[in-house]
């Protein structure tokens, strides 16, 4: 008969419990080392070797090179479009050099579908954030590559 | 300064007049503060209920959440439906929100009862007011020309009406140990025990029937959110809007002052003073129709209706009987 | 299935699986055998000999009731047993699996249509909950004026799934009780799913208005 | 406005039938979809769904796309299970390649797949709460979902969108400690699980809402071919976890909860009974996990499906969730057709809602549990 009383002691439980509220811009949410954000890259890796963009679900990303003075090829222009990016991560999977990486920027809100165009400087710049915000992972990462 | 509020007894000349408008305004400003501070405390209730912290961007902790939120409705464009019918979807705001600012007049909010009208027959004449905001609410629904609307305001019209009556008979039953209709006498007979004791069954009656004429959780049915997205004001914007829910929040609160009254022993109360008495009693009252919204699904609107008239009036007879072979016997 | 050992070696397993699936009791010993023989493409799979043998279980029953020409065709599909029947017997044929005392295919798990360059090609997977039998049912129709009987009558589930197909593949359903657009909107003109299917060019064809094309 | 009471020369009472458009917009939907009512007074005569607004053509979008390639769309159906969704898919090429899943990938995949069972199911109870009329559940359900997305974005690096599982096993073996974290999540959820239990089903205005509203028996069930909890709501013992064991679920010991009477009350609490269950299995799969092992079988890197037609159906959260697959022996598709459990359960809504009360619609709706990136693909 009064079953409804018990539910009424639940929610009266709850109150003085800790809350669980993010006060977002203010503080801000601990990513994962896996989380998959906005895409970071590093041209002097890339090797343009065009696996990033077949793999991709979407072709979301455009890439062009040439051969420089050593015979080494060389990025020139290397695209994501992030209006149609699913942030799938494909193409970090296929990156032989690992040129091609995610990073955990994950604001991307803009007034134009044109900002959503982000190129290789754009790209690179995240990788430097990226190395400001989480330097120990990049030394890891590359302490891995060494051993 | 007290003798400008004395006009109870007093024949009608321009001092008293003025008093009684000077009164109203502060009445009215009280209940607007009230209300603001409602809507924050719900807010904020339910926010810590449910794991968060409620409103806590505009001013310190958020206080000034309420008057923003007013702020943005008052300054939004007034939109009046094409198809609606134009007049009676002007007036139904109005309509509505009147009666919930006049049914203030009699309750006693202190010892004093400064601003308050000495009406001796306060608590008829609180649910003969009450009923005229059905009608606003009816008609805000019928003028919307929006089939939610209407839907919301027909479920209004019928919740409000098959609940007023356990509501007013759950009344009579204190009214009959008080031996008055006078609200401010109801208060004086309650200094040996508060009604709520040996009425038990009445407060009872009076709670679901409270809980239902205000609309609100479990009772909500009329602006079910999931069912009829809004309900009867889901064509209302802007300032039109803020009366409903000024409405709704002034009738929370008259209802509390009205259950305080009733039952709780108005501003009766040891070491503090009245009126104190009265804002705790209003504000625990409050606070369990916040605890209901927190835990509360929504009735059916077949199971309100039988409800109401095959389990509440029984009750409410039941106690009335009671009520008048004790008070004949004893 | 509990008490089993968790740590054992997962071929068995899969064994297991193949005999509660489809009934193929002869499949699950031979399993681990046609695992090893599969390196070898010539020898069969002993689940697929297994499945043909039931699909041609399944034909007789069918071809005892409607003639030898319903079936067009009895194999298997994948590992499982697979019967093509003609439009015009699709509905009793299926109807009468439902009911048959040795099949009982009482519950549609999955409708599909495929367009092949030559034909429609419509298939049912079919279950029945009490005897476990999983067989999957072709019918097949021409791509011009594409049309095959509603199974609705007899899976009344399958009422969307026709839709659907209607929708996306072209295949007018006789009998259907409501047979409309259901993913698309109607006043669309095409059928994506169709090979010959092109985005570019449906701007060039004109809107008929109110007209299923 | 015509609606209201005519009177005809008798002087009797008539009233006019009215069409009321629920949706593509409104509050519980569960996202765009619209239902065509039509009711006299609050008594529903007839309702037609009609769907098709989220339809993104996955299938046809399938038919250009490699088979992993295909698997960052999964996650897209049912968005709130997309680890099943993942799966299943990962499941069907596998059944039609024959290969051999590592053991440690399938028992990571294995929890990560109940653990998505739960969140959806939890989702589902907030959901339809909600829609009942209680707000707080809604809010609790989300506080638990948070800690299995967070489990599921450290291991996958997603929240929503995992893309986490891979034909031949998964992407990532689990990060250091995770399993912990899984482990010490169990006896959490056990807490909230009796927690909902005391604050949802012994509530009276709960009951009297569900019990006995949108009951269909099973053979009914049966022939309009549904699944999953609409299907055991009606006692009817069919789940594909027992029935034809996929992956390893034959190495654990649950139970598969049955429902009496087939309405929205068993419906629900065969969600909150599922939960535990898949708390029994992740505990047993956290016990029988090897520790170290390849989490990705040897698959070739282009992945060739030999011609002919495949189909392979999972317990999804909603229902059997299938993939169909006709390969021409290329490296995509020639057709790919997605069995989707929602879209099934949905047809028998009609049948459900005449005759009911407008306020029972809600409560019917919520309780074959939908999700429109499903029904509409």
């Amino acid at each position: 008969m009064f079953g409804f009383l018990k539910g009424m002691s639940v929610t009266l439980s709850q109150l003085p419990k800790k809350k669980v509220t993010l006060q977002y811009p203010d503080v801000r949410p601990e990513w994962p080392e896996r989380f998959r954000g906005v895409h970071r890259f590093i041209p002097e890796l890339c090797i343009n070797c065009n696996q990033c963009a077949r793999i991709c679900p979407t072709d979301c990303i455009s890439l062009g090179g040439e051969r420089d003075a050593n015979k080494k090829m060389r990025i020139d222009t290397f695209d994501i479009n992030f209006d149609i990016c699913i942030l799938c991560d494909l193409c970090t999977e296929v990156c032989p050099t690992e040129a091609i990486l995610m990073s955990d920027t994950f604001e991307m809100a803009a007034e134009t579908r044109d900002s959503f165009y982000l190129d290789m400087n754009w790209l690179y710049e995240n990788q430097l954030r990226y190395e400001q915000n989480h330097p120990e992972r990049v030394q890891a990462a590359t302490a891995g590559d060494d051993a | 300064m007290a003798w400008l509020w004395q006009w109870h007894n007093a024949g009608l000349s321009w001092l008293p007049f003025l008093g009684m408008v000077i009164g109203a305004i502060v009445v009215l400003l009280i209940g607007l503060g009230v209300v603001t501070y409602e809507i924050y405390f719900e807010r904020k209730v339910l926010g810590w209920m449910q794991g968060r912290i409620g409103p806590n961007r505009v001013g310190p902790l958020g206080l000034f959440q309420s008057f923003a939120d007013i702020l943005k409705l008052l300054i939004k464009e007034d939109v009046v439906p094409e198809k609606a019918d134009r007049s009676l979807f002007l007036l139904a705001p109005v309509i509505a929100f009147i009666p919930s600012f006049m049914v203030l007049a009699v309750i006693p909010f202190s010892r004093t009862h400064v601003f308050t009208a000495n009406l001796s027959i306060g608590a008829l004449y609180y649910l003969a007011l009450s009923a005229i905001t059905i009608h606003g609410v009816m008609l805000g629904g019928w003028a919307s020309n929006n089939k939610y609307a209407l839907i919301g305001g027909m479920r209004s019209a019928a919740q409000m009406l098959s609940y007023e009556i356990p509501l007013g008979l759950s009344l009579v039953g204190v009214v009959l140990m008080a031996g008055s209709l006078n609200l401010n006498d109801i208060v004086s007979a309650q200094r040996t025990w508060w009604f709520v004791i040996p009425q038990i069954l009445g407060f009872l009656v009076f709670l679901v029937a409270a809980t239902a004429e205000l609309n609100r959780t479990p009772f909500d049915l009329p602006e079910a959110e999931s069912e009829l997205v809004a309900g009867y004001h889901v064509e209302y914007t802007g300032f039109r809007f803020a009366f409903f829910m000024l409405t709704e929040y002034l009738y929370l609160f008259a209802m509390a002052g009205l259950a305080a009254t009733l039952f709780l022993g108005g501003w009766l109360g040891p070491w503090l003073p009245g009126w104190l008495w009265f804002a705790i009693k209003v504000a625990a009252f409050i606070f369990f129709q916040f605890w209901l919204r927190a835990t509360m699904p929504r009735l059916r609107v077949d199971q309100l209706m039988s409800f109401s008239w095959k389990v509440l009036l029984p009750v409410a007879l039941l106690n009335l009987v009671i009520t008048a072979v004790v008070k004949a016997w004893v | 299935m509990s008490e089993e050992q968790p740590q054992r070696p997962a071929a068995p397993t899969k064994a297991a699986r193949g005999q509660e699936a489809g009934g193929k009791a002869a499949a699950g010993a031979a399993s681990a055998a046609g695992r090893a023989a599969n390196k070898q493409p010539p020898a069969p799979d002993p689940r697929v000999l297994a499945a043909r043998e039931q699909a041609e279980r399944l034909s007789q029953a069918v071809v005892e009731q409607f003639g030898p020409e319903a079936v067009l065709e009895s194999g298997a599909a994948h590992h499982k047993p697979m019967l093509r029947i003609v439009r015009e017997r699709w509905l009793d044929a299926v109807d009468y699996l439902r009911t048959h005392p040795d099949w009982r295919l009482n519950y549609v798990e999955c409708m599909a249509g495929t367009d092949y360059a030559d034909r429609i090609e419509v298939v049912l997977f079919v279950q029945s909950t009490e005897l476990g039998h999983f067989v999957c049912l072709k019918t097949q129709t021409p791509r011009d004026e594409a049309w095959l009987p509603s199974l609705v009558p007899a899976h009344p589930g399958v009422n969307w799934e026709e839709r659907e197909i209607y929708d996306l593949l072209g295949v007018d359903f006789r009998g259907h009780p409501d047979l409309r657009r259901i993913m698309l909107d109607d006043d669309f003109v095409g059928h994506p799913l169709r090979k010959d299917y092109s985005v570019w060019a449906e701007t060039e064809r004109p809107l008929v208005d109110g007209q299923r094309p | 406005m015509r609606t209201m009471a005519l009177l005809d020369e008798a002087n009797q009472v008539r009233t006019e039938e009215m069409l009321l458009n629920v949706g593509p917009q409104h509050p519980s939907t569960h996202g765009v979809f619209r239902l065509l009512v039509k009711i006299s007074g609050e008594t529903i005569l007839d309702a037609d769904p009609v769907i098709g607004y989220l339809h993104r053509g996955t299938e046809k979008l399938a038919e250009d796309l490699q088979y992993t390639q295909i698997i960052p769309y999964t996650d897209r159906l049912d968005y709130l299970a997309a680890m099943l969704n993942n799966y299943a898919f990962c499941h069907a090429v596998e059944e039609a390649l024959d290969i051999q899943v590592p053991e440690r990938a399938e028992y990571l995949r294995v929890i990560l797949m109940e653990m998505q069972r739960i969140a959806s199911h939890l989702l589902f109870i907030g959901t339809y709460l909600l829609d009942l009329g209680a707000m707080s559940p809604f809010l609790y359900v989300f506080q638990e979902r948070e800690r299995i997305v967070q489990l599921f974005n450290e291991i996958s690096g997603a929240r929503l969108t995992y893309n986490f599982m891979r034909i031949g096993g998964v992407k990532y073996d689990a990060p250091p400690g995770w399993l912990d974290k899984v482990r010490a999540f169990v006896p959490f959820m056990r807490e909230k699980i009796k927690m909902y239990d005391s604050l949802i089903t012994g509530n009276e205005i709960f009951l009297d809402r569900t019990r006995g509203v949108g009951v269909y028996d099973a053979e009914t069930a049966l022939a309009y071919g549904m699944s999953g909890i609409n299907l055991r709501s009606t006692g009817f013992d069919w789940d594909l976890r027992r029935k034809k064991p996929y992956s390893i679920y034959d190495r654990f010991d649950f139970a598969v909860p049955l429902g009496q009477h087939g309405d929205c009350f068993d419906r629900y609490y065969l969600h909150l009974l599922e939960m535990g269950e898949s708390l029994k299995i992740v505990e047993q799969a956290l016990e029988q996990i090897p520790d170290t092992g390849p989490v990705l079988g040897k698959v070739p890197r282009l992945i060739r499906i030999p011609a002919g037609e495949y189909y392979s159906g999972i317990e999804g959260a909603r229902g059997e969730l299938g993939f169909f697959i006709v390969s021409d022996g290329k490296d995509k598709p020639y057709r790919l057709k997605i069995r989707k459990p929602s879209f099934v359960n949905l047809q028998l809504l009609p049948r459900l809602l005449r005759g009911q009360n407008m306020a029972n619609l809600i409560a019917i709706l919520g309780a074959v549990d939908i999700v429109l990136g499903e029904v509409d693909a």
